[in-house]
């Protein structure tokens, strides 16, 4: 019977990368016949690189402790919408404040090298990628250090 | 695993008072219809097993049970 | 409300006694009277009852509660005329009070019947391809929507009969005896029920009785549209006895063949749901 | 705005990120906070195993240790899956969708069984693929409409490529429906029943938010 020779295939999990690597090929090649897909200019959160800046890969434009023009889709929900700094915590607010010592968010804060920009607006998006970090490497030191 | 009779009682009593009140606060027009039935599908599940198991729950004064044959 | 569900679970608890009853009767024997359910269900409530040892005894008894609360849920979902797509996320969710039921106890047979949930979760997706055919027509999910088209277009049952089928095995595989019944069938004693004796059964009963008549239910709400409720409890019987027919006459697949015919016919209600994407415009 | 799973009752802000209840996630919300509560407050069951041909039986025990890791793994899928049944945005859902993956993963990593690393491992396989598809999907509906909200999206005025929806639920059952088939069931060895179901239901969960996703947007 077919149906129970397509069940002896399925049912081994050996096969399961197999099938669904199938499925992404199917669909990839559905994507590729379905271009070209239009590119919508009007983007939320648009990015101008500038190559010269001394913060190259952060520079986001604007000015350190200012405002910065962003467009997000809710500005009526980010009332510090740009203002890089309102994200600092109170100790490091006083540092930037009084001292050099602080400079944007970028790589002074907890939380790592976060594209800032996103940081006023996507804050939970922040928390979910460090949090999937955190339980990989919590699996990963769990069996690691797991005596036999 | 005892049964204590007190709590089943309890359970019993708290479950089928809430549902009472939800009914009569529902048929007055107290509460929405939507909370009446929060409250009656949290306590219906509660009634039933609680109604169960009070039906057989020991008050503390049994006889042996039968084991052998 | 309450009343509501008292009367459904035991109008559902009949109608399960009716299904062994014509399942007897094509198989020509007696059978139990069609009220045993009711009466098994009154019979496990009053049976001494504890937590075993090896138990789980928080999960253990917690999925009992769970399991009449979501289709207690399910009912006044249907009631109230909300989203199907409620209807179908409960229904989807029985699987994991399937698993935590056979799981909790730490039976080897109730593990068994958890497992081939586990399985058969995968398969129950032509439910959702129902629900995509009837949206492409209703353009709504609510179900008082449906019913609403359907008093101006006629019964669905007529527009999207594949969908209908697919919603009718759906059913199919939840009702005991059935080709799709792998989850407890009787080889793994009785799945993962086996632990769970005394009142735990009887609260087990009332679920499947609340199931049975939400499934049915909705079913004839969905595919027929609103009708006089007499009516519409004879249309689920003889939908039920038409079920009954096929459990009688059909043996219990294998776990892994059931899972692939049920997959099979997903198959074939996605491309009659891109052939509808085609037509209709 | 939707009238798919019903009417909406509140929407909870944080910035661009909106998270709506609207009956239909409302009800996978609170199975999911359940079903969280339960892996929290139950102690894994003992479970039994008969030597094959013969009457002996023995059960298994969980150590403490392994429970300790399995717990916290089992809560944070079920965070997981909380945080996707309620997001309103695109990027985020597929955050969290990854993030039940990993923890599907974790919560029988901690077992001493062949079998059940085993399947674990083909599941760890599928799950990282599938990844690729998923983020790939946010960043194909972002890049063609230039938005990642669902609301917005649901308002229409855009056009989301059909690819971008395919890719989505391709992702969605690559993190949790594909291994349901076989690699799930060897998992469902494991013992350790309040955890092992996180596995199966945040798995159910998303697929069943991805299908509302999919017909809304």
């Amino acid at each position: 019977m077919i149906v129970s020779r397509i069940s002896r295939f399925i049912s081994d999990y050996q096969n399961l990368v197999a099938l669904f690597a199938g499925a992404c090929i199917l669909i990839s090649l559905f994507g590729i016949l379905s271009l070209p897909l239009a590119y919508e200019e009007n983007q939320i959160y648009p990015k101008a690189i500038d190559r010269t800046s001394a913060l190259d890969p952060y520079d986001r434009g604007g000015t350190p402790f200012n405002t910065t023009t962003v467009v997000a889709q809710y500005p009526e929900n980010s009332p510090y919408l740009g203002y890089v700094t309102a994200y600092l915590t109170p100790l490091s607010k006083y540092l930037a404040d009084h001292t050099l010592h602080a400079g944007t968010t970028i790589v002074s804060h907890p939380g790592g090298i976060i594209d800032e920009i996103l940081y006023n607006t996507r804050g939970l998006d922040t928390v979910v990628e460090t949090s999937i970090l955190l339980s990989a490497f919590a699996i990963a030191s769990y069996l690691f250090r797991r005596t036999e | 695993m005892a049964m204590k009779r007190k709590t089943v009682e309890y359970g019993l009593t708290a479950s089928a008072l809430i549902i009472v009140i939800a009914w009569i606060a529902l048929t007055t027009g107290a509460i929405p219809l939507w909370a009446a039935e929060a409250v009656f599908v949290v306590a219906f599940p509660a009634l039933v097993l609680t109604l169960g198991l009070w039906w057989r729950a020991g008050g503390g004064e049994e006889d042996f049970p039968f084991i052998g044959y | 409300m309450i009343e509501y569900l008292v009367c459904a679970a035991a109008f559902g608890l009949l109608l399960l006694g009716i299904h062994r009853k014509v399942i007897a009767r094509i198989q020509m024997r007696p059978g139990p009277p069609v009220w045993q359910e009711i009466l098994h269900a009154l019979k496990f409530s009053f049976k001494s009852t504890w937590v075993p040892r090896t138990a789980s005894a928080t999960l253990f008894v917690g999925i009992v509660l769970v399991a009449i609360a979501i289709w207690s849920a399910a009912l006044f979902v249907v009631l109230a005329g909300e989203s199907i797509l409620i209807l179908i996320g409960i229904y989807m969710l029985h699987k994991i009070v399937e698993h935590g039921f056979g799981l909790s106890s730490g039976s080897p047979y109730g593990k068994f019947g958890g497992v081939r949930s586990v399985i058969s979760a995968a398969s129950e997706i032509p439910l959702f391809v129902t629900i995509t055919a009837i949206y492409f027509f209703t353009g709504s999910l609510l179900l008082r929507d449906i019913v609403a088209y359907q008093a101006v277009h006629g019964p669905l049952l007529l527009i999207v009969p594949p969908a209908a089928i697919a919603m009718y095995l759906v059913i199919l595989s939840k009702l005991p005896f059935g080709p799709f019944s792998i989850v407890e069938s009787k080889e793994i004693v009785s799945g993962y029920k086996t632990e769970h004796f005394g009142v735990w059964r009887a609260a087990l009963a009332v679920t499947d009785g609340l199931k049975t008549f939400v499934l049915l239910y909705a079913f004839v709400l969905i595919f027929l549209g609103a009708l006089p409720f007499w009516l519409i409890l004879a249309l689920m019987t003889a939908v039920l006895v038409s079920l009954s027919f096929v459990c009688a006459i059909t043996p219990v697949l294998s776990p892994y063949d059931s899972v692939t015919v049920q997959s099979i016919i997903t198959g074939l209600m996605l491309a009659y749901i891109g052939y509808l994407w085609w037509v209709v415009p | 705005m939707l009238s798919i799973g019903g009417q909406d009752l509140f929407v909870l802000e944080f910035g661009d990120i909106l998270h709506y209840f609207s009956p239909y996630t409302l009800t996978l919300f609170l199975l999911a906070v359940l079903f969280t509560g339960l892996a929290i407050i139950s102690r894994p069951e003992e479970q039994i195993e008969i030597a094959f041909g013969g009457d002996a039986y023995y059960a298994k025990e969980t150590t403490l240790p392994e429970m300790r890791f399995r717990r916290f793994m089992a809560i944070a899928c079920g965070l997981a899956s909380i945080g996707a049944m309620v997001s309103g945005d695109l990027f985020n859902y597929t955050l969290f969708t990854s993030m039940v993956g990993i923890t599907n993963v974790g919560i029988v990593a901690a077992v001493k069984n062949r079998h059940v690393l085993n399947a674990a491992y083909a599941y760890g396989i599928v799950a990282m693929i599938a990844t690729l598809p998923l983020f790939g999907s946010a960043a194909l509906i972002v890049a063609t409409t230039g938005t990642l909200s669902i609301p917005a999206l649901a308002a229409g005025g855009q056009a989301v490529p059909l690819v971008g929806k395919a890719l989505l639920v391709l992702g969605v059952v690559g993190e949790g429906m594909a291994p349901f088939y076989a690699a799930k069931a060897e998992m469902f060895r494991a013992p350790g029943a309040p955890y092992v179901i996180m596995c199966s239901l945040s798995s159910l969960l998303i697929f069943l938010r991805v299908v509302e996703i999919v017909t809304t947007i």
